[in-house]
């Protein structure tokens, strides 16, 4: 327990990381407790009471569909956490997998990979999404596979690049002469070091993730309406961006409320347990 | 340097030929037919077949691929479905807009980004320092679309300082202008971010080298070690991260299309998903990558030209 | 002290491939080295940065590959062996690193480093907290240092760590590149007294890699001087000292005289730089350099000779006491 | 005249646990023409001591007390920075230990001898003479074309002398030489030494000469002072220190390094123990804990005994001579 408890302490301590851990647990906890927060149906059509404004019936007023926009919005946030935790969790793993492949395989299969993870990256991303989403719909497989192909030729190269660095290093070098296999050495000496900043760096780009889920969506290239999502009722706010600026709010704030805290968390993790990562 | 860059050109023509392979892979290995997906659910199975005949599907996969890559690389990138104009003709006409709403991204970033990551180096620790640290980070975790929709909001429908839609009247520059500032604000606000932390954290780093020390010990003044002998290496990265960053500069573009109306690429390949218009789509995924690769290539280039260590290992 | 040689290198070359596309080639790090190390003794390596001494201690070692030669190792040849045949050879002969806690693991602890052959060669029926205490007790650490962190132990106890680290398997042969790197003066004395004391107690034979001369004089009971990749001169330890034969040992020798204002102005002064391995000179490598070279030094390559266990590779070896001809008006470019 | 004088400077750094007091109660005089050797090992405060004179310490850190005189006229330690500036490079140079380094990788070697120029009223192709001239001087074969070059095109040595060359090339009064050699080979550090010696003798400057290389320090300066822990535990010339240490620490540092035991020995001397924490600085003499000499009276603070012509050492038995195994 006091384990788990140092590390929280340290972020407390910092004041950029106490604002980030609130909003982030703000938001989970909206979206844990949706169903207690609120008696509206997210998808319940009620065309009498469109457009209205906040009111102590709809806490964020409702959408030209007189949709609750409260209940969208904590349902959407369960959308957006579940994509983000999954995909990146995913990503981590073949990230990790892929970059030890690179740097300790074989000079040739590392100029192979590092190809292929340069050409990944080459795609512009909602070019990639566009052309997915073209061949499979929209879904939400379609937002997490684009996530996983995204992410994935960072999180390897970024391994792969440490995993060289470490290759030469004299504690490895010490390993190898003592008789150790590639195996162990990969796992005893090379993974603790690079794993640490790497789960640091992806918890930062929770962020990237969220947006990239309701840039799809407000697209239309993710969730099916009437599913909510924080992009799907961001474009039904610019939709009707001249009637009433709250759709647009409803959708935007939750992103921006985000994205922030998950920043500022990552960032004050970066700087309390891996000072090296940042510049200075 | 010649070596230098036919080396980066062979590496970046590898690296397009790669890109086209997934893509090719993409297409033959998702479920659903290019064919069907062009003509929607209500075409009879002769006008599917009628298509896959024209667009080569029924040939063996290796002979697509190679029809595939030698056309892309001649430029023949298949004809639109409805018009039957040459693809490449057609992103060719919204590629400038597009181009357009990038450097104007860029030089946000660069105008103020620069400039605000070597002032909060320098006053490292203080308020202002920190200010900035934290703009930047907030500006990099908001995405580029909710910056355009808030910007089109506040600006163009609250304030009605500036206009919420086109591109402007074709050949009055200041008109063409005045509608970038918007967009252009939306993809490179994140960017002012980044730029702004990578310069501070790299002339942080190069301040503490041992020959800035060694120049402060020659006693020269403070502006010739800040700007000519640490903001000269500091600012390195930054070309580099731009290269990379254009890539997401055109993702950005894309939004910043759709929000604000404007023609170029990302409006195209928007309104070509939703009239089913595939090779538009392939077409466009194929230009902007190789546009990206070429940017990046010219990052590299630059920063050769800069850097004479690097000039010389190659 | 047996004569009965445990490790034998003849003819060892190590290549390096170097250029990109086009222009292909190789340089040779190792350019044919021969030496024999007894049992119980310790052979020291000496030489300056670029001599290949530690591409050769690699070698050795397994970690290089050579490109002509034969290593034998208690009367086996491991040269040829791969990986897996390797593993049982390398409880016998151990090696530690330049740096001293760059060598250790930055997330293992102590405890964990000294008992990690242990654990690599699945070594049966022994309790790993008993022997991660004996092996720190062995090397004069306190036992609770077990449960700390590389980086939190000073140059000369992380040295002490690799040292404990290096005796865990009861090995035949050490071997020790720069055991000293890094160290202040007043601790350098403490490392290599624990070398000589455990190379005692348990009968160990060492390779030792240095640059610096007076560190082996304490220590090697054999030395030899690489220049360019090759042995310059070898021999008996005292011999090499008291009269050094060749001028690049004469030099080496004066660089790190005895600290006394009034013995210090006769230094051996090189001219120029070690010459790059892409362009090795001609005829003796040294010639670039030697204040006694003449015309034939340039084109011929002088022959190993062997007299009473001493090997030199000098046209003109020196008389002992030898001062360069006209050092002071000599041309330095 | 005195080129640099020291009087009981104390310098401190704030650090998370606590002040840090790095420099204690340290004087020493550099006088004209002569070449002084700083000797210590990790932790004796060379670095700081060599920013504390230049004016360069990190913001954390502070001058507390004492006094930096150089030249009889100017007081360093309240001295305005513009005017430390005009001194840094005219007055004062430096060369630093990195060679690698110490010049700046993106702007060739003569743009950066002309920029160092930037005070002087010559012209530029005279500046460039100078480079020149200065080039030639530390041996750099074809100084005109290696002016254009880059840093990295440079060998290790070369970039050394390049920065020696750049220190002296104003002519300063007063050369810091902070471990110039140490990152050389050591054959190649013996060419160096004597090239910065020959320089030294040509231009007439004063030279503070920073090493933990005992047989440098002995060969090439007149007066030594050895600092432990931030302090100087004793002072003299270079044969009072070589030949009669008085310190326990001097005569066991001599003592331990293997050069000096010209008989061959498996057993060679050590110091046992470490240095104390700086943070919590002991209210005695700051060797006691390692001292083999230590009496009840090592913790009070020892007086800077003087034991005859300018050979002072901060111990309660400098009057007797330290027993090691080297003899007057």
């Amino acid at each position: 327990m006091a384990e788990l408890w140092r590390p929280i302490r340290k972020i407390l301590r910092e004041p950029l990381g106490a604002l980030g851990l609130f909003l982030v647990l703000f938001v989970i906890f909206g979206a844990v407790f949706a169903d207690l927060l609120t008696g509206w149906d997210p998808t319940k059509i009620n065309p009498r009471d469109r457009f209205q404004g906040p009111s102590a019936d709809h806490l964020m007023g409702t959408d030209q569909l007189g949709r609750d926009l409260f209940a969208r919005v904590l349902y959407g946030g369960r959308i957006a956490l579940f994509v983000a935790l999954v995909s990146t969790a995913v990503s981590l793993v073949i990230g990790i997998i892929l970059g030890l492949i690179a740097g300790y395989g074989p000079r040739w299969l590392d100029n192979l990979m590092i190809l292929l993870f340069d050409a990944m990256k080459s795609f512009p991303t909602v070019m990639l999404a566009l052309a997915l989403v073209t061949l499979m719909g929209p879904s939400l497989t379609a937002v997490m596979v684009v996530v996983v192909l995204v992410t994935v030729p960072g999180y390897a190269r970024i391994i792969r690049t440490q995993t060289i660095a470490l290759k030469t290093s004299e504690y490895v070098t010490a390993a190898q002469s003592m008789g150790a296999s590639s195996a162990r050495i990969l796992r005893v000496h090379i993974l603790p070091n690079v794993i640490g900043p790497l789960v640091i760096l992806a918890s930062m780009d929770i962020p990237v993730v969220i947006g990239i889920e309701a840039g799809m969506s407000f697209l239309g290239l993710g969730v099916r309406p009437p599913t909510p999502s924080w992009g799907s009722i961001l474009n039904d706010g610019f939709t009707n961006i001249r009637d009433t600026a709250w759709i647009a709010i409803a959708g935007g704030v939750p992103i921006i409320i985000t994205t922030l805290g998950f920043t500022f968390l990552g960032e004050t993790l970066r700087d309390v347990f891996d000072p090296r990562l940042k510049g200075r | 340097m010649l070596s230098y860059f036919f080396k980066r050109l062979g590496l970046a023509a590898a690296i397009v030929s790669v890109a086209m392979f997934l893509l090719f892979c993409m297409i033959y290995l998702i479920p659903g037919d290019p064919a069907s997906v062009a003509l929607g659910p209500r075409a009879t199975e002769e006008m599917r077949a009628a298509l896959r005949e024209k667009m080569g599907l029924n040939q063996p996969v290796l002979v697509q691929f190679w029809n595939f890559y030698i056309g892309a690389w001649t430029g023949d990138l298949g004809d639109e479905v409805l018009s039957g104009r040459p693809v490449t003709t057609v992103v060719f006409e919204q590629l400038p807009y597009t181009l357009a709403l990038i450097v104007g991204g860029i030089t946000w970033s660069v105008a103020l980004g620069i400039p605000l990551g070597c002032w909060a180096a320098v006053s490292r620790g203080s308020w202002a320092d920190r200010v900035v640290g934290i703009l930047s980070v907030a500006v990099i975790a908001v995405p580029s679309f909710v910056i355009a929709i808030y910007a089109l909001l506040i600006f163009a429908v609250e304030l009605r300082w500036l206009p919420a839609i086109g591109a402007g009247e074709p050949g009055n520059l200041g008109d063409q202008l005045t509608h970038l500032i918007l967009p252009s604000l939306a993809v490179g606000l994140g960017w002012v971010g980044y730029i702004a932390r990578m310069v501070r954290a790299s002339m942080l780093e190069v301040l503490e080298a041992s020959h800035i020390r060694t120049a402060r010990a020659f006693g020269l003044p403070d502006r010739t070690i800040t700007y000519r002998y640490a903001l000269s290496i500091a600012i390195l990265p930054t070309v580099t991260l731009l290269g990379v960053g254009i890539g997401q500069m055109l993702s950005s573009a894309v939004f910043a299309e759709i929000v604000f109306a404007r023609p170029g690429v990302g409006k195209l390949v928007y309104d070509a998903i939703l009239t089913r218009n595939f090779p538009i789509v392939t077409g466009t995924v194929l230009i902007t990558t190789v546009l990206f690769v070429l940017l990046n290539l010219l990052a590299d280039l630059i920063i050769g030209a800069l850097d004479p260590r690097v000039r010389s290992s190659f | 002290m047996s004569n009965e040689p445990i490790l034998k290198v003849a003819d060892v070359q190590v290549s390096f491939p170097v250029g990109g596309l086009g222009r292909r080639g190789a340089i040779l790090g190792v350019a044919g080295v021969s030496f024999e190390v007894n049992r119980g003794e310790t052979f020291a390596l000496v030489g300056e940065s670029g001599s290949g001494k530690t591409t050769l201690a690699r070698a050795v070692n397994g970690l290089q590959e050579i490109s002509a030669g034969t290593i034998t190792f208690e009367d086996q040849r491991i040269d040829e062996l791969d990986r897996k045949a390797m593993k049982p050879v390398r409880r016998r002969m151990s090696m530690m690193f330049q740096d001293p806690v760059g060598s250790l693991s930055p997330r293992m602890t102590v405890g964990d480093l000294v008992t990690e052959p242990f654990r690599i060669h699945g070594v049966e029926g022994r309790n790993l907290r008993d022997e991660a205490e004996r092996l720190l007790t062995l090397v004069g650490l306190p036992t609770n240092f077990a449960s700390r962190f590389p980086h939190q132990l000073s140059g000369g106890q992380a040295r002490r760590v690799g040292v404990a680290r290096a005796i865990a398997l009861d090995p035949a042969l050490i071997i020790a590149d720069e055991p000293t790197a890094g160290l202040d003066v007043s601790v350098q004395g403490e490392v290599l007294n624990l070398l000589n004391d455990l190379r005692e107690r348990l009968g160990l034979a060492m390779v030792i890699i240095t640059h610096n001369l007076h560190v082996v004089h304490h220590v090697a009971d054999r030395t030899a001087v690489m220049y360019l990749g090759r042995f310059v001169e070898a021999g008996d330890t005292e011999q090499v000292f008291s009269a050094p034969q060749h001028p690049y040992t004469a030099a080496l020798l004066s660089a790190n005289p005895e600290p006394d204002p009034d013995k210090t102005h006769d230094r051996i002064t090189l001219p120029a730089e070690v010459p790059s391995l892409l362009a090795r000179p001609s005829g003796c490598e040294f010639h670039t350099r030697c204040p006694w070279a003449q015309s034939r030094c340039s084109t011929d390559a002088p022959v190993r000779q062997v007299t009473d266990g001493r090997a030199i590779a000098c046209h003109f070896p020196l008389e002992p006491g030898a001062r360069p001809p006209e050092q002071s008006e000599r041309a330095v470019s | 005249m005195t080129t640099l004088r020291l009087d009981n400077l104390n310098v401190s750094f704030s650090t998370e646990a606590g002040p840090l007091h790095a420099l204690k109660n340290v004087s020493f005089d550099v006088p004209e023409n002569r070449i002084v050797g700083i000797v210590g090992e990790s932790g004796c405060g060379k670095s700081t001591l060599i920013n504390a004179i230049l004016g360069l310490l990190a913001d954390n850190g502070s001058i507390d007390s004492g006094s930096i005189l150089f030249e009889g006229q100017d007081e360093l330690t309240t001295l305005p920075s513009s005017r430390m500036r005009d001194l840094r490079g005219p007055r004062i140079a430096t060369v630093f230990q990195d060679p690698m380094g110490a010049l700046n990788p993106v702007i060739s070697v003569g743009k950066q001898m002309l920029n160092i120029q930037y005070r002087s009223p010559l012209s530029k192709e005279e500046k460039t003479a100078r480079a020149v001239e200065m080039l030639e001087l530390v041996r750099i074969p074809d100084a005109q074309a290696a002016l254009a070059r880059y840093p990295h095109q440079f060998s290790g040595g070369m970039k050394q002398r390049i920065a020696i060359a750049m220190a002296l090339m104003m002519e300063p009064a007063l050369l810091i030489a902070d471990e110039p050699t140490t990152a050389l080979d050591a054959t190649l550090e013996v060419t160096t030494i004597e090239l910065l010696k020959d320089l030294q003798q040509k231009i007439g400057c004063s030279v503070m000469f920073i090493s933990h290389h005992l047989g440098v320090i002995a060969e090439l300066c007149d007066d030594v002072v050895v600092m432990y822990a931030g302090e100087v535990v004793e002072r003299g010339t270079v044969r009072q220190i070589f030949q009669d240490p008085r310190h326990p620490y001097t005569a066991r540092l001599l003592e331990c390094d293997p050069a000096r035991q010209s008989e061959r020995t498996r057993h060679l001397p050590t110091i046992p123990g470490e240095i104390p924490d700086l943070r919590a600085r002991p209210a005695g003499c700051i060797f006691a804990n390692r001292c083999d000499r230590v009496a009840d009276v090592c913790s009070t603070p020892p007086p800077d005994e003087n034991i005859g012509d300018g050979h002072i050492a901060r111990c309660f038995v400098a009057d007797t001579p330290a027993e090691t195994g080297v003899t007057a």
